[in-house]
């Protein structure tokens, strides 16, 4: 049988986690149900946010402060591996989300509509 | 301090770097004289093999090469690692890649308008770059990166078409691209948060020791990299970018990514699934036999689908879902002639298809037809294509003396070895489904009378020009020399084989 | 229907990642498997080993370095892909 | 414990923020609100103690990602 | 019993004339004569060297080579042996071949494609003496792989809708076939580690993977054999063919698939096993409805090569009979018979292409007075049709009556009375053409003159004409000597 | 946007916004902050004073030409320094070891090459979110070269 008051309560403690699950699931879903392009866009835009606090969540250390050392002063820190590759995590999403939306106005030139499902109405009739 | 020496010490990165830099440098190049991209672009490959010449003498003659990147030993830094696997992914990414740039220089001027040509070069450069840190990294992170790089590029190389189904076609690969990376990258996070390493090795050796603390935590990494890698190398219910992309984007484009860039995801994923998760698991979870329910899926789905396509690289999308069912039957099948089938299949898939796809750009090059049913009768008209085309086709269905035969040889032994009866059906059975779609074509294009004799005019026939049939030929003859000595590259092979089991 | 299956496919995903999340190690407990050596040597020998004060800055620009490079690259290609793609049409 | 009520309402607003981006109709005002989800993603890192994302987000993520989404928008359509 | 000795004519039967097959091809460009030139003496040289093998075979030696080696570690290497069963067959495929390829000169000579024909023509037949000289199943399956997809152009030459149509179901049949002869191959080198044909029983323990094995098998060489309900293709297939090229499919390539049913019973299997199992059963059933099936459907059929393509299935199915029955008059008659319809076959579609070119008319019925217009051609078709139906001293009745010893020998009387029944068929469809011929009235052939066919044709259907006869019930009866020969090989198990 | 204020405001604003984006990419390796954060204030500013101009104005400022040659030393001048490494005989993107200037923690000046890789990455960044803004927003007829 299942503690779920000691499940609710690892949830509770574990809540960056949770949250960042949560929203993972919400950006997913948002990019692959909405026909809207853009809104896919935000959509993976959210999903990769969800993923890059879930990575920054596991560098967290309670009581640490960030990793810019005062010299001379000993205090605890935090991890600071997963802060740096989301770093580079954040520019890449970024350049994806770029190069996205350059394809959504190109395609929003050529077939006049953001909708996805329009879209591939368009090029059913035609084909 | 000679530059022999430098070559000897770092040619791991430098065969990436120059890439990148080559690539860094084409847009300057691009502005100031726009004719030398193409040669920019082939000096790179021919840099690249200095280094794959000087990595495979290594690695043959000192055993697996580690390469640290900034001075930082693994757990600190980034590690590259070049094992018989990555060599064998680097002999055959340089190889394709160069015989597709080759094809290109001439039919991209054709097919994209002459100012964006520059940039095409600098993607495809970036391309070839990445796929190769695929298949050298140790290091997580460092392969999401490079996983990035390759999407972002591919669709790239896509979209400069200026065709309307080129940029929705890359839309759609570029979102199903980011759900995969994202998949990847979760899982990385997952198993960065119980391991604490980013190295393949460190991570596999903490993940060993926690694995009967946190089980599901690596189950469920396992899934979404599963899910991630299966979308990017387009096995059956994730593959639904394939068909759109290579078959609206120019051909050299369709080529690498049909060809080489599906088959990297395969390999890096083989690496993991091999390397860093821990065998116990397994039993957990039947992995290895979902593995292998969504390869027969994959390679009867797709050899069915590719039945009713019309037009010709359509079909040839269609057929490269069925074929990296191959190689994951081969991964599933966890034997070592499993496994050597499987790996022997991405170098002769990527021969193969790249073929056909050359073959397919070269026809619609020299005539403008896309359709299979209007190919009727052109065979003697082109007879290097068409023969090109003929020799894919009988490798493609598994004819002895082509290379196809071979690795679905090993694929069947493996098989047995497995005591997996029903997959060997599966793969005769779509051999004989691909024998239902090629073989029309090539009956057709060579005994096929054209129809439109009678009042419309005859098909007009451009000549094929040196550096496109050039391309082909050799590819062609690597097929039948594979076919009938393929123990020159399954010497690499069954050594990456032996490392990984 | 479709809803109703996508609604489904995507419950169960997050059910399994909420099953899992009860199963993580404790967030911010500084006994977690992430906390090893190798926070620790970027934490002490960052400063003496790169110069640089923000730990942060000197595993991206030094310790993983080439990750940014592959950054950078990133960057260099989403223009280009952008330009590409906005040139070509 | 007034960190930790803190933090559960800025995860509150995080998923409010991202539900209401799925639902909202007229694409700016969805990507107003991504931006503020950006902001409060920005809070959450320096909670985190990770400044250096909170930096960046807040000049990429609320910043440059807004900016793009809505020059795209400007050149397409605002209506879904 | 002769030794081992290695040899490179196996090998060099195999590959010059697929070498030559370039040569060929780049000589056409100059002169279309010069390319005829090349084909026939290609063909002569071949045969030539198969016939050099003779001295040692005849001692009971085997030649052996190694060529190359594709994957050691899987048996899979390339090598090259011949012993007295594979002379027989290379013996005679590299003698028709050639009678065909002479024949061919003159026949073709007005066909469109030459430049095409030429080459896959001497291909064919090194891909088909690969099949025989070939030392161990991977090789055997490479030839007969290469052999069955190239004789598709062979099938398809007239380009027609009818042969295309057959051409695709040819080509589709070959592949199932040749799946399943590859799933034969792999089981048995995963059940038995080895597929070299030095060896003997190599399996012998019943499993359900060993029957799989032999199944596979039997569709795979049954399918090129025309065996019973894997026959389709070969009415559609061979009829459509030029002449020459049907001659040697009926003639030759059929055999093939027989040559590879003898190396599965007594090299993979043993006679042993495969009687204790009774899974040999499997094809006598098939052999007996092959017979009757393929005469019965004969006598229906109007179109002249329909009819002998129908023929053929009929007559395979005495060679499937004979090996199936596994007594040494039986196999001694089925070996002989391979011979037999070699000669017979080939030498009545050729004819049958002279009368097609001659006159333009395939249907029986339209033939009459025939003979008078050309007399070497229709007695030629004459004796090889008594052969056929099997008239004492023709070399029909020496394969049939021992066919028949051998069923007495194996105490089934039975299957007597289907080659009774089947030569009186045989005799009910071909003896109504020759009838016609001779004495039917003359119908539209007036504007045909008497004069028979050019003599590159002639001397292939005479040559082949007189083999059937001499070959008979004659003291000198050399492929008699060589089917013995190889009959004491098969049942004394020294393969 | 023809608005007298926004003029007025992002003509004070600009400059201090970029001044601030400098001081946050040079002490990346000192405080929080570095390459892209600074980078994209950097490139915020310019859209910003674009927009409250016009595009043209704005699109005068950075022209094409100068935005890919900027992009492209950016990231070329971070393999080179990388190249760097190898040249001294050590790896690449080898630091400390290679001999670049150290100084003292806590300098403006020091940490070798973190500073210079940042200096590169801050322009190249800049001038990236600014072309990529542009070409997203610029009207098909007037695109480029």
């Amino acid at each position: 049988m299942i503690d779920f008051a000691d499940v609710a309560m690892r949830l509770f403690e574990n809540m960056y986690y949770l949250v960042s699950v949560i929203l993972f699931v919400i950006g997913f879903h948002t990019m692959l149900t909405h026909s809207n392009l853009i809104k896919k866009v935000i959509g993976m835009n959210i999903m990769d946010t969800a993923i890059f606090l879930f990575f920054v969540s596991t560098g967290y250390v309670q009581g640490g402060v960030a990793p810019i050392i005062e010299p001379g002063v000993e205090q605890a820190y935090i991890n600071p591996l997963p802060t740096a590759l989301i770093l580079t995590g954040i520019v890449v999403a970024v350049s994806v989300t770029a190069f996205a939306l350059s394809l959504v106005v190109k395609i929003y030139e050529h077939y006049g509509t953001l909708d996805a499902e329009e879209i591939m109405r368009i090029r059913s009739t035609e084909s | 301090m000679t530059f022999i020496n430098v070559i000897h010490a770092h040619s791991t990165v430098l065969l990436i770097v120059s890439f990148l830099l080559f690539s860094f440098l084409m847009p300057i190049l691009e502005r100031w004289k726009n004719s030398w991209c193409a040669t920019m672009a082939v000096a790179a490959h021919v840099l690249a093999f200095v280094f794959i010449g000087n990595l495979s003498w290594r690695v043959f003659t000192e055993g697996t090469i580690h390469y640290e990147l900034g001075g930082w030993s693994p757990p600190w830094g980034i590690e590259f690692v070049v094992d018989y696997l990555a060599l064998f992914m680097l002999i055959t990414i340089s190889t394709v890649s160069f015989l597709i740039l080759i094809f290109g220089t001439v039919d991209l001027t054709h097919e994209l308008k002459p100012k964006v040509l520059g940039l095409y070069y600098t993607l495809y450069l970036l391309l070839v770059g990445a796929m190769m840190g695929l298949a050298v990294t140790n290091d997580f992170f460092n392969m999401f990166v490079f996983m990035e790089i390759a999407a972002i590029s591919a669709c790239g190389i896509i979209s400069v078409k200026s065709d309307r189904e080129c940029v929705e076609a890359s839309f759609k690969y570029l979102m199903l691209s980011a759900v995969g990376t994202g998949c990847v990258l979760l899982s990385v996070a997952l198993l960065y948060m119980i391991g604490g390493h980013l190295n393949f090795a460190f991570a596999a050796a903490a993940i060993q020791d926690v694995a009967h603390i946190y089980p599901n935590n690596i189950l469920v990494a396992l899934a979404l990299f599963s899910v991630g890698f299966i979308v990017k190398a387009a096995l059956f219910p994730l593959h639904v970018w394939l068909p759109d992309a290579p078959s609206s984007a120019p051909s050299p484009s369709s080529a690498i990514l049909s060809g080489l860039v599906i088959k990297i995801y395969t390999v890096v994923y083989l690496k993991l699934l091999y390397k860093v998760f821990p065998i116990e698991l397994f039993d957990l979870l039947p992995v290895f036999d979902m593995i292998l329910i969504l390869s027969a899926l994959s390679i009867f789905f797709g050899s069915i689908f590719a039945i009713v396509q019309e037009d010709i690289k359509r079909m040839l999308a269609f057929s490269s879902i069925a074929q990296i069912g191959y190689v994951f039957l081969g991964i599933g099948l966890a034997n070592s002639t499993g496994l050597t089938g499987g790996l022997l299949h991405i170098f002769n898939h990527a021969m193969m298809k790249s073929m056909l796809f050359l073959s397919a750009g070269a026809i619609i090059y020299c005539t403008g037809i896309r359709k299979i049913d209007d190919l009727k009768g052109i065979g003697l008209k082109m007879p290097v294509v068409m023969g090109a085309f003929t020799i894919g086709a009988m490798a493609m269905v598994g004819i002895p003396t082509t290379n196809g035969f071979i690795s679905k040889l090993y694929l069947a032994l493996g098989t047995l070895d497995a005591n997996k009866h029903f997959y060997l059906a599966i793969i005769l059975i779509s051999s004989f489904l691909n024998c239902l779609y090629y073989f029309p074509i090539v009956i057709n294009a060579f005994f096929g009378e054209s129809e439109e004799e009678d009042g419309e005019e005859e098909i007009q026939v451009k000549k094929l020009p040196l550096r496109m049939s050039v391309p082909l030929i050799i590819l062609g003859a690597g097929c039948m020399i594979f076919g009938i000595f393929p123990k020159y590259i399954l010497v690499i092979i069954e050594r990456a084989v032996e490392m990984i089991l | 229907m479709r809803l109703i299956l996508t609604l489904i496919f995507l419950a169960m995903i997050a059910f399994v990642l909420v099953a899992t999340v009860a199963e993580m190690p404790t967030f911010g407990d500084p006994g977690n498997p992430t906390n090893n050596e190798v926070p620790q040597r970027y934490i002490e020998g960052a400063v003496e080993e790169t110069g640089a004060l923000n730990v942060i800055s000197s595993i991206i620009m030094d310790y993983r370095a080439f990750d940014t490079l592959g950054e950078a690259t990133v960057l260099f290609l989403a223009i280009i892909g952008a330009l590409a793609t906005l040139k070509a049409h | 414990m007034m960190a930790t009520i803190l933090d559960m309402l800025l995860l509150l607003f995080l998923i409010v923020c991202a539900i209401s981006v799925a639902r909202t109709r007229d694409l700016l005002s969805a990507i107003i609100i991504f931006a503020a989800y950006s902001l409060i993603m920005a809070v959450v890192w320096q909670q985190l103690e990770a400044p250096d994302i909170a930096i960046t987000e807040a000049a990429i993520g609320a910043g440059v990602t807004s900016l793009l989404l809505i020059a795209t928008i400007s050149k397409t359509r605002r209506e879904e | 019993m002769g030794e081992t000795t290695t040899s490179f004519l196996p090998v060099f039967v195999t590959l010059f004339p697929m070498l030559m097959t370039l040569a060929i091809y780049y000589v056409q460009k100059e002169s279309a004569k010069l390319r005829n030139k090349l084909s026939v003496i290609t063909s002569i040289i071949t045969f030539i060297a198969v016939a050099a093998m003779y001295p040692q075979i005849i001692r009971g030696d085997i030649l052996v080579f190694e060529l190359f080696e594709i994957i050691p570690e899987m048996g899979f290497v390339g090598t090259f042996r011949v012993d007295i069963l594979s002379f027989c067959l290379a013996l005679i495929s590299s003698f028709v071949w050639m009678l065909a390829t002479i024949y061919s000169i003159d026949y073709m000579s007005h066909e469109h494609a030459q430049n095409r024909y030429y080459p896959t023509l001497i291909f064919t037949l090194g891909a088909c003496l690969g099949i025989f000289v070939a030392g161990d199943f991977f090789t055997l399956f490479i030839f007969f792989e290469l052999m069955s997809v190239i004789s598709y152009v062979l099938v398809v030459h007239e380009e027609t809708e009818e042969a295309l149509k057959a051409g695709y179901k040819y080509i589709i049949m070959t592949i199932i076939g040749g799946l399943a002869l590859l799933l034969g191959v792999i089981n048995t080198f995963e059940l038995a580690g080895t597929v070299s044909l030095e060896h003997t029983g190599m399996i012998t323990t019943a499993s359900g993977l060993a029957f799989a094995t032999f199944i596979a098998y039997i569709i795979g060489f049954g399918m090129k054999a025309g065996m019973f309900p894997l026959h389709v293709w070969l009415p559609d297939a061979h009829p459509v063919a030029p002449a020459p090229a049907s001659a040697l499919l009926s003639g030759i390539m059929l055999k093939t698939g027989a040559y590879g049913l003898f190396r599965v019973f007594f090299n993979v299997f043993n006679v042993e096993f495969l009687q204790e199992t009774n899974w040999i059963f499997v094809v006598t059933v098939l052999a007996v409805i092959t017979i009757l099936l393929g005469s019965a459907v004969a006598i229906t059929q109007y179109d002249l090569k329909r009819r002998l393509a129908y023929s053929s299935i009929g007559q395979m199915g005495y060679v499937l009979l004979g090996m199936s029955l596994f007594t040494e008059a039986a196999i001694l008659g089925a070996i002989f018979h391979i011979f037999s319809h070699a000669f017979m076959k080939g030498c009545l579609f050729i004819c049958a292409g002279a009368i097609i070119v001659k006159t333009g008319k395939r249907d029986v019925r339209e033939l009459g007075g025939i003979g008078i217009k050309m007399p070497v051609t229709m007695i030629a078709f004459t004796t090889a049709s008594l052969a056929m139906i099997g008239i004492p001293p023709l070399n029909g009745f020496l394969s049939k009556w021992n066919l028949a010893l051998g069923a007495l020998d194996g105490g089934a009387p039975f299957y007597v009375v289907v080659l009774l029944i089947s030569s009186l068929m045989n005799g009910l469809y071909y003896l109504p053409i020759i009838i016609n011929a001779f004495f039917g009235e003359e119908v539209l052939h007036q504007e045909i003159k008497a004069d028979d066919v050019p003599f590159k044709m002639l001397l292939s259907i005479v040559v082949l004409a007189v083999c059937c006869l001499i070959f008979g019930v004659s003291p000198i009866n050399l492929p008699f000597d060589l089917s013995r020969m190889a009959t004491d090989l098969l049942i004394g198990g020294g393969i | 946007m023809e608005d007298l204020i926004v003029r007025m405001v992002s003509r004070i604003v600009v400059p201090f916004i970029q001044v601030y984006g400098f001081y946050v990419i040079l002490h990346g390796h000192l405080t929080p902050g570095g390459s892209f954060s600074g980078g994209a204030i950097l490139g915020s500013s310019m859209i910003l004073f674009a927009l409250a101009f016009n595009l043209e104005r704005g699109a005068k400022k950075l022209s094409h030409e100068t935005s890919t040659i900027v992009e492209c030393a950016g990231a070329g001048w971070f393999a080179i320094l990388g190249l760097v490494g190898i040249y001294m005989g050590q790896n690449f993107l080898t630091n400390k070891e290679a001999g670049f200037y150290m100084g003292a923690p806590g300098d403006l000046v020091s940490s070798g090459a973190i500073v210079l890789i940042t200096l590169g990455l801050g322009l190249k960044v800049a001038s990236t979110v600014v072309t990529l803004f542009y070409s997203l927003i610029e009207v098909e007829g007037d695109a480029h070269d």
